[in-house]
């Protein structure tokens, strides 16, 4: 079973609430150190591109969300599902290809999908989810209701078409969503500078959209700029574009030792480690007195308990029929009018 | 399945009698394109006036961007429509058609319904030339997850456009270009045909030709042709490419042992190549001679009327390839 | 046969190249007025989109470039070809779909092309000559030649999502090409700023690309827009956009009265053509003294009788043999290694 | 056809091979694509150190323009190798791709050759899900345009690396992803194999199986399993779709009057549809069987291993599309 956010004694309000953000974060690091460990071992199908180190975006972002609004995701998309409220059982049984999986196994990392949570999918093709998100964001708009899409795309899909077109389409339909770039760097093995011109903050400038650049490593700053676009948004004032600075701690993808060399300076690389947003939060937690130590260890304890217990969750699950592979690709009848 | 009431209507006018419908039943349905309000095919002609610009607007050029913005527009609970205006542009929006759109209900494990109607004016349309005049039908039923929508008459034009908003799953609806301005009888109540359901447009024992879009009313006219020559001609149109009416195709192949499929396409992988090999997988022993596919020359289309009509397809080619199977 | 630049007697050095971007506006003026009364005879097969108005973008444009410097154009693009240098007559008989086309009549308005003059073709797909011409500025470059392409494309095209890849492109590479917006108020029916956020002159800011607005009825203006562009280009300095305002006497497309109804206020339509790049440029030299106005007659005689002899030129010549319909697709035979 | 001397070699590096020949041989030869330098599938690892990063050139994610782009220079005399990386990415750069590359020379009226290669690592490769798994060959194959090399062994893959670097067209070269890693006899010297020139990998008479990419190698397992039930199954690879090499198939089933289509796409609209279909038009009196195709179910690639086998071509599937004809 998923471990849900035990509350620290005593806690209400906005100390339960930051509790809860070093919570998910610490939820999605022991998850997908986890992943590292049994994609070594040849334990899940396919790719799996991991988040470490960039938890604070995911979790600061969502942070902002009601669980009414919606995110698009990307190839790196567990820590945005697991901010997003997925259950990890639910997910690593998805990733291990079985039938208690999100997707009952026809997913995989790049797929996963839950609608009922606002999450409209991760995606295997990079830029693939910004015009998805965009267009969740008028359905809602449309639809009457206030709920707001936040798209999560990397720097290097910043790059692509659809970003630039899909900021376009938002900002003259006004519509209610919030790009969030999380620019680690990286695309792939090449430094974002050599392929990316400017800065990406200001690519929504000349649309009339508003830029911020925030520490990506920073929970409470990312939940805050988030939080105002957010209100923005929801209010009528149309799209956002926020570029969080951060890093990823693992390769591009799991295994890429295999061929991509060093491409990253290790004082770089040593520099990012320092500046772990976990450990960071944890601290400043501890010193303004919302948890001690010892409520750190515990919830530390508790999310690595979890992570295990939905190893086993998945490994309980079987795999899918074969048979169902010829099933949802087309949904059944028509249902007829609305009234 | 025809119409019996005696209301000529445009083609062009049919399917927006029957997106009409789809607007007036259901106020989901929205309606985005280019310039849709003023509709250079017509089908979105006037619209905007009787259901506002909120549920009719007008797009910027950004195919891949308003095509995908369906999908998640559609998984909220919108049913929007969408005028590519024309085929050849489905080149530039096909990851979101085809690796967004057709999979993401199957890669979500059957999660939520997408109720998107892409349709677009498609093929020839005379000098067109070669960026105006594709017909992408054959690739997209490659694809898998999309249903895919091609009529050949006024009467099929508005009940399947009915039954393609109302359907669940991405539908993309081609209207064969020069077919807007042909017209036949459409009653002005609301109906829908089924999706999946081919319709013989006319009987015939000695060869079975399966047409598509307009290949349809040229097929019937060799058909018709042929009739004083004692050759007795069945003429079946698929209506929908997928799903694909294989039965009432094999039990037509059946009674007639001939087979010739004519499509507006070029001729590798083309449907008519599909059609042809189902036909022979599973009818083999039914077939008194070798299948015959008359599409269009594997070129681009091209400019020059002399040119244009060298590849694509032509009475005369029909009219062989039915001799070819009788000989 | 075209017409050939003919000097206004005792002209030299700028004043000749004054006398010839007013002759070229004026070629482009008749040969479009002819297609659009042949068209209405239906003597064109296709579609038609005509230039009128505009003719000052192109030329002025044009008149910074050198032969072998090149331009990718669109659906509106003859204006941008005559100013290359196109012969009408080959123009014109590929309009007629005839042999003597510069396609020998595969192409027709759409897909004009002429690499021999640097005319790497119009282009059906709005957008779509963005990437080729990005491209060929890149090609040059590469192979160590010091030629500078300019892009084409319209206000609706700056949508696109290919324009910002383009850009980031181009900058990252640092290519010589100028992008040359002609911004013309409208996206076929649709006034631009109903689609278009914010200003396209800004769009290549974030990318550090120097944009430039232009006023695209005045001739000298774009050509020394175009010319500045073009210095730093060839020097290495990268891209450039500019835009240039503008607008269409005609509609978006030759007949479009079909369905198109009142979609530009007459007022507007009415200063617009009160700002005719030609009268006023004509005007201009003949009060510079650089021609009287009987020169400017006589040129306008000349190019009137120029478009007559290419629609002779074009009805004379055949249609090409239905069998070549089957050539073309590929070049025969592999040309084997360079060495 | 194939190489007699001993030098095992990766598919992969074969591919390299090829490529390092044409770099090697004709300066205007660069190659681009995302991460090129590193190349996460392996054909271009390493060639920035024998040639420069002026001629390796990663490019941002920007499909759709840098396809676009080797158009324009290869129109002014570069010849750029493309590295799309994953088949499925073809699909965002589909306007580029299949309406202005492919068109530009017919639209032209010859004017111009354009020189370039697009190759990706294609098909499924294990659990890469709906999104990495595509294979475009089929959509490709109707465009018109481009020619399509699909190989399937490292002595083809070089060979046919350097022909289609060669050619003056654009080439879309297709490395079935789960054949990278397999080993052939590959020689070092560059040769090079003609475009459209088919193999016969296992001579037989009893049945003609045409199998494309990666079924090649699970064909001719199947074949020579049934030797030893005195079937004798030949076994033939088209190597290129485009130009298809029509008269070795057809000279083949007229020898066995039987055929299977083995395709690594799904089924509806493939190559094994447009091959049953060219051979049944053109060779009809020769079978003695219906046709038989063996190719994916019309459905996306799912991610669950058990799922991706039931949809993916199998032994037993082709070997039961071999019984079938012989029953
Ligand atoms: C259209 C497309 N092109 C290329 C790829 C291969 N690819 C996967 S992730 C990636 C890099 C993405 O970089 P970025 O957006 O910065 O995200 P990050 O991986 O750094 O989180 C690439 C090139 C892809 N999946 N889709
Ligand atoms: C990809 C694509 N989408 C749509 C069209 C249809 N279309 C042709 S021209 C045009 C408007 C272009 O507007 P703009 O770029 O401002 O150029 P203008 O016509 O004003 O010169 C449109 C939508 C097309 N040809 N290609
Ligand atoms: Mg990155
Ligand atoms: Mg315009």
């Amino acid at each position: 079973m998923t471990t849900q956010p035990v509350q620290v004694e005593n806690q209400t309000g906005p100390d339960a609430a930051k509790t809860a953000m070093l919570r998910t974060m610490i939820r999605i690091r022991r998850f997908e150190e986890k992943l590292a460990w049994l994609f070594k071992r040849g334990q899940l199908p396919g790719f799996v591109h991991l988040y470490l180190g960039e938890e604070a975006v995911a979790v600061g972002v969502c942070a902002a969300l009601r669980p009414d609004d919606r995110i698009t995701s990307t190839h790196r998309g567990h820590g945005h599902l697991i901010a997003k409220g997925a259950s990890i059982d639910k997910m690593m049984a998805e990733l291990y290809g079985r039938v208690d999986g999100y997707c009952r196994g026809k997913g995989g990392s790049m797929h996963i999908v839950s609608f009922e949570l606002g999450i409209m999918g991760t995606n295997g093709i990079v830029g693939g989810g910004i015009p998805i998100g965009t267009g969740s964001a008028w359905g809602d708009k449309q639809l009457g209701r206030d709920s707001v899409t936040v798209v999560f795309f990397g720097d290097g899909a910043s790059n692509q078409g659809v970003f630039f077109e899909s900021m376009n389409l938002a900002a003259i339909w006004n519509l209610p969503v919030v790009f969030v770039c999380e620019n680690n760097g990286y695309t792939e093995w090449t430094p974002t500078h050599e392929l990316t011109a400017g800065r990406i903050v200001d690519r929504g400038t000349p649309m009339g959209i508003p830029g911020e650049q925030v520490d990506g490593n920073d929970v409470e700053a990312m939940r805050d700029a988030t939080a105002r676009a957010v209100a923005r948004a929801r209010a009528g004032g149309g799209p956002t574009l926020i570029e969080a600075r951060t890093y990823r701690w693992h390769g591009h993808n799991e295994g890429e030792e295999a061929f991509a060399g060093d491409y990253r300076p290790q004082s770089e690389q040593d520099e990012w480690r320092g500046r772990d947003p976990i450990a960071a939060y944890g601290r400043t937690l501890v010193e303004e007195g919302v948890l001690s130590q010892a409520d750190w260890d515990a919830i530390d304890a508790e999310e690595s308990a979890g992570v295990e217990a939905a190893v086993e969750f998945a490994a309980a699950s079987p795999f899918p029929d074969p048979e169902e592979a010829l099933q949802d690709l087309f949904a059944a009848t028509p249902k007829g009018s609305m009234r | 399945m025809n119409a019996t009431i005696e209301r000529p209507t445009y083609f062009i006018n049919a399917m927006k009698e029957g997106l009409h419908a789809a607007m007036a039943e259901d106020e989901r349905v929205v309606v985005i394109g280019e310039d849709v309000d003023r509709s250079v095919i017509g089908a979105t002609r006037g619209l905007s006036a009787d259901f506002g610009r909120d549920r009719v607007r007008n797009t910027p050029i950004s195919e891949a961007t308003f095509v995908g913005a369906c999908v998640g527009a559609a998984a909220v609970g919108l049913r929007p429509v969408v005028d590519l205006m024309v085929g050849s542009f489905f080149y530039v929006a096909m990851d979101q058609l085809a690796d967004q759109a057709a999979k993401l209900r199957y890669m979500s494990g059957g999660q939520v319904d997408l109720p998107i109607v892409y349709f677009a004016a498609t093929g020839p349309s005379g000098s067109g030339a070669a960026q105006h005049s594709e017909n992408l039908h054959p690739m997209l039923m490659n694809v898998a997850g999309l249903k895919i929508v091609m009529p050949s008459t006024p009467y099929d034009a508005k009940g399947l456009m009915l039954s393609a908003i109302r359907d669940p799953n991405p539908v993309v609806y081609l209207q064969d270009f020069v077919l807007g301005g042909t017209k036949g009888n459409v009653p002005e109540a609301p109906y829908a045909i089924p999706l999946g359901v081919g319709d013989i447009k006319k009987h015939g024992t000695d060869v079975t030709v399966v047409a598509i879009g307009a290949t349809v009313p040229k097929a019937l006219k060799v058909a018709r042709a042929l009739e004083k020559d004692g050759i007795s001609v069945e003429v079946l149109d698929p209506r929908t490419l997928v799903p694909l009416d294989k039965g009432l195709i094999l039990e037509s192949v059946g009674r007639t042992g001939r087979l010739v499929v004519v499509d507006s396409a070029r001729l590798t992988c083309s449907a008519a190549s599909e059609i042809t090999a189902m036909v022979v997988e599973n009818g083999f022993d039914t077939l008194k001679a070798a299948p015959q596919r008359v599409a269009w020359e594997d070129v681009p289309v091209p400019f020059s009327p002399p040119l244009e009509k060298r590849v694509l397809v032509q009475e005369p080619d029909i009219l062989n390839a039915i001799l070819k199977t009788l000989s």
